[in-house]
């Protein structure tokens, strides 16, 4: 029942529901996402998010629901054949390989997620074209160990652009960033959006979400409770309580 | 050779020894399970706890328990010094301990054993008391006094730990370090002193421990081999950090291998209880009464 | 890449010479029985590191398989009359598969838990070696070797000229993985699972595969010991020692570069064989005991992050 | 380590590095002789001295330490040659002994080998030294020579014939009326060893063997095994255990019982020999029919068996290890008095003519006369079973005087006669 008009969704979750034990996580979660749309994610703690993330990803298997993405159904698929297809994620705590150095942790990506059959010349050409867009370019031999908070949350960016995601998911990438850290992600996620590249973006700081977002779904105890374009969201009184209310 | 009177003697008996291997595993519990400590000189401290008794048993006659308690304040110190070494190697480097901290504690068992050599010799001790040698008669059913001072020890020394982490402040504090380092900062206290407090008690909890090991059965210098598997058998089936799952896992591990050895031989008891160990990992690897975040 | 593959080629090819020429020209017995030993030990570390190393997977099962290659020979000797190459190949078919056995049954587990399951593996195979009594079971084998093949003299120098064979071949693959997109993978996996698993990494796929090779080499590794100790036990197969001391070397030698285990395996099993026929005591243990402590303690990365540390931590890919 | 072992090691040891220098060049252990002419006789072997054999390799070094210091004082061999000792650790294992003989045969180029105590460890020298045409004086293992076939190798064991030891405590168990057996056997080499044979000798006596187990070396409570064991109701009990799990057998028995059907129980205990072991058990030793190879009764003292008695006690207590050291010591000195009269006899070291003169004579050792059958083993089993009677808890030195332990058989050596059933010997 799509609309002729309407492109076809990039992403397409349907009737996903996702539990732990007796505890619902997600119930019955439906949602369209066109190409190169940016999506905006938003709820209290504990509201489901991180958990929609990694039902997106594959990290978790999902009872009943489906994933389709670019028209395939990727459910029974794993994380890394999902990476491979294009839905590539950031961590809400980075999570780097700390024994490499930044370049390698991007090699990895590279090596296992590229779509072609490049050369190893190409695969560093890639690497440093992608580092120096997140301004990473001087720490492409730095052990990925030593890198600052800020300088992680963009190594995590990179690595991910490294696969040639169509989706991105960024879960929190500002968390515990100093406002102009923030703008400085927030210009990269706006940049890779100039470029085709489909995102959707955790936060909790509502200004990155309004000014980045076309539109923002709200989850709360594993539902949606709001969807529509970020100052409709910001308008309802269900959000406003669910935010005041925990 | 089938009968309902061995079937539930090896039942019987199979409980009294699981509770046995409950005590000796109970240490790792909290320093394993607790702590994430791949303790695996644990065995090593119960021989050397072992000995210990013995040395008081034969030299100042005290009887195995109360020396098995008489130790306890003194293998609380060491433990004590022990994390406090494993913490400067490992923990403070904010490096993971893993392999390493298994090749560290396999150095300290190898330093151990030879020690126990040097000092008492290659050749098996065992300890005497009034409870070794004597068995409960009930009927036709005889129980040997050992496996009923084990069963004993075993319950209070579980329910105790359980009470002590439930009740006490330091004990809350122990089970919150397992769980999030963060909110126990919040509580005021300092992870290092809890972590090494529980190592210390862990390593308390041995003294005890080797005192019914000797009592059960004889020790010598290398006895430890033959218990690095079994305890973190017990401890890992059980789930991490549970001091009444461990005592059950313990007991269903010996019930397991007293019925295979009297109803199938004895020669296929070891294979059993690992494949069951095994079995457990596979389907449900946080253990039978894990805690899994 | 391509001129430091020409100097490990050329140096793999000058080490056989050099023992191929050993065997045919030193008389004394005695190098080839202490360097068999050392030898087996490289190749048992190297072997090890492929999954314990790179993957970080701790298999504390390495006498599972040493002893499994080792009671496979004895096996195919005693049913068939086997010649050594073809126990070799059954012994590294056969631990592939037991490899491939252990990946899948520790597919779920991580950290100890895999290690502990080994552990377990161990006990289990032990049990029914035991319990074989085709194999001789609980009181042992003694098995007569065939007459030596040419140009070899001596069965031992034969066994020690096969060992130094597998040695190459079990650095050459550790090599190629660590300088392949496998090795990569492993390093990322064994770094963080999960973010190697959302980078595009097959996690669970590298895991199986290490396994394998790993599996695969230890095996192999074992079944000439067979014919070098013409006698097989469950309790000498089966020792512990095999498992602590491959790993010690391992991690005394350092883990992150191919090399290491090398090193780790000639230091320690050198000074193992050295202290047999000197201190000869419960010294012995003592040694490895003080060693393993103070390395893990001193020197965290081995003696191959020791090294990079006093180059000033600037190293190629080789 | 007691400083009398290892002073004269580290003699050798610094001989040891001046010879590995030139130790490229082959030299066969024959050729050797006239350069060693002048220097002592070196005798070279390996015993276990860490992992789970190293009690009884302790013992069995000093016994054979005594000797050596005995046939020094004496002015040593061919003329005034001392005898050295060349000892390595093999740590109980296999795999140890194939480079440490090699090292001895050709680096340290000893002049005559013993073996290490125990089956495993030899069981891989064994093709070894046949190939080499080599010597090799046997230490306590159980029919390592039956496959290889080497008409060089002489055990020091008392076994005799591979069934004569099962045979002789079935005897005893027909004797006093059993009509089956049971069989409880560890899962390691000697005890199924010991297993294997005791089930070829009941078949051919058609014994009905009604319970027949082996327990894993781990066993920690016999409590169930014993109970199963005693379901079935059997006349002779027949154990082939290790130390630790013989404890742990005689405490469930006493703990259990083993019900009044027993004639006789034990037989092959290892550990019922170890003063250590004897005095932990005390009163559960009693009624206990074990083989033993050597004990303080009156039939079994020979030329110079008190005397080094009196020497081994003094010296063990010293390097803390057996106080009684009956089972090895005496063996492992009676090992170097054998080699002492075939090299005083034959007058040279030659390997071949000390063999010859080994196989075809009875040798006269403090335990007793030994005469070797062509396999290298004991002519005629020398092996004791004796029962224990009067034991009381807590007291090593029981074991010293008589009647403590009395000899059933063999014959020759008896002291007194069987108390059965089992249940009425224990009182």
């Amino acid at each position: 029942m799509t609309s002729s008009d309407a492109p076809a969704p990039l992403l397409r979750i349907s009737a996903l529901t996702k539990r732990f034990g007796g505890f619902t996580a997600l119930s019955n979660v439906s949602v369209d996402i066109r190409p190169g749309e940016r999506f905006g994610l938003i709820g209290p703690n504990g509201s489901g998010k991180t958990t929609l993330i990694n039902c997106i990803s594959g990290v978790f298997r999902t009872e009943p629901g489906t994933v389709l993405f670019g028209g395939e159904d990727v459910t029974p698929l794993q994380p890394h054949q999902r990476t491979r297809r294009g839905i590539s994620r950031s961590f809400q705590i980075p999570r780097p390989f700390r024994s490499m150095t930044v370049a390698e942790n991007l090699m990895v990506a590279l090596d296992f997620a590229a779509h072609e059959h490049v050369s190893v010349g190409q695969r560093q050409d890639s690497m440093m074209s992608i580092l120096t867009q997140m301004g990473l370019g001087s720490k492409a031999n730095v052990s990925a160990a030593s890198l600052s908070q800020v300088e992680l949350r963009k190594m995590e960016l990179a690595r991910a652009m490294a696969t040639h995601p169509k989706l991105l998911i960024s879960d929190e990438a500002m968390a515990g960033l100093s406002s102009s850290e923030v703008d400085e992600v927030l210009d990269l996620l706006l940049s890779l959006a100039g470029r085709d590249i489909t995102i959707i973006m955790i936060e909790h700081i509502m200004q990155a979400v309004m000014r980045f977002s076309e539109r923002v779904m709200c989850l709360d105890a594993g539902r949606i409770i709001a969807l529509g374009t970020p100052t409709e969201v910001m308008a309802d009184r269900r959000v406003q309580e669910a935010y005041l209310g925990t | 050779m089938f009968s309902l009177d061995l079937l539930l003697d090896a039942v019987v008996i199979g409980v009294l020894l699981g509770c046995f291997y409950g005590a000796v595993s109970l240490g790792l519990s909290v320093s394993f399970g607790l702590l994430d400590v791949p303790h695996v000189a644990h065995p090593a401290f119960l021989v050397l706890a072992s000995y210990a008794v013995y040395f008081l048993n034969e030299h100042y006659a005290v009887d195995p328990l109360v020396a098995g308690l008489l130790i306890t304040p003194v293998f609380f110190v060491f433990g004590l010094a022990a994390y406090r070494l494993y913490y400067e190697t490992f923990e403070k480097r904010g490096s993971d301990a893993g392999v390493r901290g298994i090749a560290f504690f396999f150095g300290v068992a190898f330093i151990i054993e030879v020690l126990i050599i040097l000092q008492f010799g290659v050749d098996q001790r065992s300890v005497t008391a009034d409870y070794v040698g004597k068995a409960w008669r009930f009927g036709d059913f005889r129980i040997p006094y050992r496996l009923l001072v084990a069963f004993a020890v075993a319950t209070v020394l579980t329910v105790l730990l359980t009470l002590y982490l439930s009740k006490t402040f330091m004990g809350r504090a122990i089970r919150a370090v397992a769980q999030d380092e963060v909110a126990l900062r919040l509580m005021g206290a300092d992870p290092l002193k809890v972590k090494q407090w529980a190592f210390g008690i862990a390593t308390a909890v041995l003294g005890i421990a080797g005192a019914l090991l000797i009592i059960v059965a004889p020790v010598d210098p290398i006895l430890d081999r033959a218990y690095i598997g079994r305890t973190f058998c017990v401890v890992v089936m059980a789930g991490l950090g549970s001091m009444s799952g461990t005592l059950v896992a313990a007991i269903i591990l010996g019930v397991a291998e007293s019925i295979v050895l009297t109803l199938f031989g004895a020669s296929w008891a070891p294979a059993i209880s690992f494949a069951m160990l095994l079995g457990v990992l596979a389907v449900r690897p946080q253990g039978l009464f894990g805690r899994r975040s | 890449m391509t001129r430091n593959s020409m100097a490990f080629w050329t140096g793999a090819a000058v080490f056989l010479a050099a023992v191929f020429v050993m065997t045919q020209v030193v008389g004394n017995q005695y190098p080839f029985f202490a360097g068999y030993v050392i030898l087996q030990f490289i190749a048992l570390a190297v072997a090890w590191s492929i999954l314990g190393g790179y993957a970080g997977y701790v298999n504390f099962g390495t006498s599972a398989f040493y002893g499994v290659g080792v009671y496979s020979s004895v096996f195919l000797v005693k049913a068939f009359g086997a010649p050594l190459p073809l126990q070799i190949l059954a012994a590294a078919a056969i631990g592939a598969l037991m490899g491939l056995a252990l990946g899948v049954l520790t597919l779920r587990m991580q950290g100890i838990f895999f290690s502990i399951a080994t552990i377990a593996l161990t006990i289990i195979i032990e049990t029914a070696i035991t319990n074989w009594r085709y194999v001789g079971g609980a009181a042992g084998i003694q098995i007569q070797r065939p007459p030596v093949t040419a140009p070899f003299e001596n069965y031992v120098q034969m066994l020690f000229f096969v060992q130094a064979l597998l040695v190459v071949l079990a650095v050459a693959i550790s090599r190629y993985i660590q300088n392949s997109w496998i090795g990569r993978g492993l390093q990322a996996l064994r770094d963080d699972e999960l973010a190697a698993e959302c980078t595009g990494v097959p996690t669970l796929r590298l895991r199986l595969l290490a396994c394998v090779i790993s599996g695969a080499l230890l095996c192999a590794v074992g079944a000439p010991a067979a014919m070098y100790l013409q006698y097989a036990d469950p309790g000498s197969a089966f020792n512990l020692n095999y498992s602590v001391t491959t790993l010690a070397m391992s991690l005394i030698g350092g883990t992150a570069h191919w090399s290491g285990p090398i090193i780790g395996a000639i230091l320690l099993g050198t000074t193992q064989q050295l202290l047999t026929v000197t201190i000869s005591s419960e010294v012995n243990v003592l040694v490895l005991g003080l060693m393993l402590v103070l390395f893990v303690v001193g020197a965290p990365q081995g003696i191959i992050g020791l090294v990079g540390r006093l180059r000033g931590k600037k190293e190629g890919g080789a | 380590m007691s400083k009398k072992v290892s002073k004269p090691r580290s003699i050798s040891r610094r001989r040891l590095l001046a010879t590995a220098g030139a130790a490229l060049a082959a030299t066969p252990l024959g050729v050797n002789l006239l350069r060693a002419q002048q220097g002592p006789i070196r005798i070279g072997m390996s015993m276990p001295q860490t992992g789970g054999l190293a009690g009884g390799g302790k013992a069995s070094l000093l016994g054979i330490e005594i000797w050596r210091d005995d046939v020094n004082a004496k002015g040593g061999l061919l003329g005034g040659r001392k005898v050295e000792l060349v000892v390595y650790d093999d740590k109980s294992s296999a795999a140890e002994t194939p480079a440490i003989y090699s090292k001895l045969i050709d680096v340290d180029k000893v002049d005559l080998l013993f073996a290490p105590y125990a089956t495993v460890p030899t069981a891989p020298i064994m093709p070894m030294v046949k190939q080499r045409g080599l010597l090799l004086m046997g230490n306590f293992s159980f029919q390592v020579n039956s496959k290889v076939g080497h008409d060089m190798w002489f055990n020091n064991a008392p076994w005799g014939p591979a069934d004569s030891w099962a045979s002789s405590f079935l005897d005893i168990g027909q004797k006093a009326g059993g009509k089956s057996m049971a069989l409880l056997a560890a899962d390691q080499e000697f005890a199924q060893n010991l297993a294997k044979t005791a089930r070829e000798v009941a078949a051919q006596r058609k014994l009905p063997v009604v319970f027949d187990q082996a327990y894993p070396p781990s066993t920690v409570e016999f409590s169930s095994i014993i109970r199963a064991l005693k379901a079935t109701k059997p006349d002779i009990v027949y154990v082939a255990s290790y130390p630790p799990d013989s404890t742990g057998i005689l405490r469930a028995v006493n703990e259990i019982g083993i019900g009044d059907s027993v004639k006789v129980f034990g037989g092959g205990m290892v550990g019922l020999q170890f003063g250590a072991v004897m005095e932990n058990m005390g009163s559960l030793l009693n009624g206990v029919v074990n083989y033993n190879t050597w004990l303080p009764e009156k039939s079994m003292y020979f030329d110079g068996t008190k005397e080094f008695f009196d020497k081994y006690t003094k010296r063990a207590v010293e390097a803390k290890i057996d106080p009684l050291g009956y089972y090895l010591a005496p063996f492992g000195y009676a090992s170097g008095q054998m080699i002492e009269q075939a090299i005083g006899k034959v007058g040279s070291l030659d390997q071949k003519a000390l063999a010859k003169y080994l196989r075809e004579n009875t040798h006269k050792t403090i335990v007793g006369p030994i005469a070797f059958s062509a396999d290298g083993e004991r002519k005629e089993t020398a092996v004791l079973q004796a029962q224990f009677r009067g034991v009381v808890d807590k007291n090593m030195e029981q074991f010293r005087s008589s009647g403590k332990q009395v000899i059933l058989f063999p014959d020759s050596l008896k002291s007194g006669e069987l108390v059965a059933p089992f249940e009425a010997a224990r009182k």
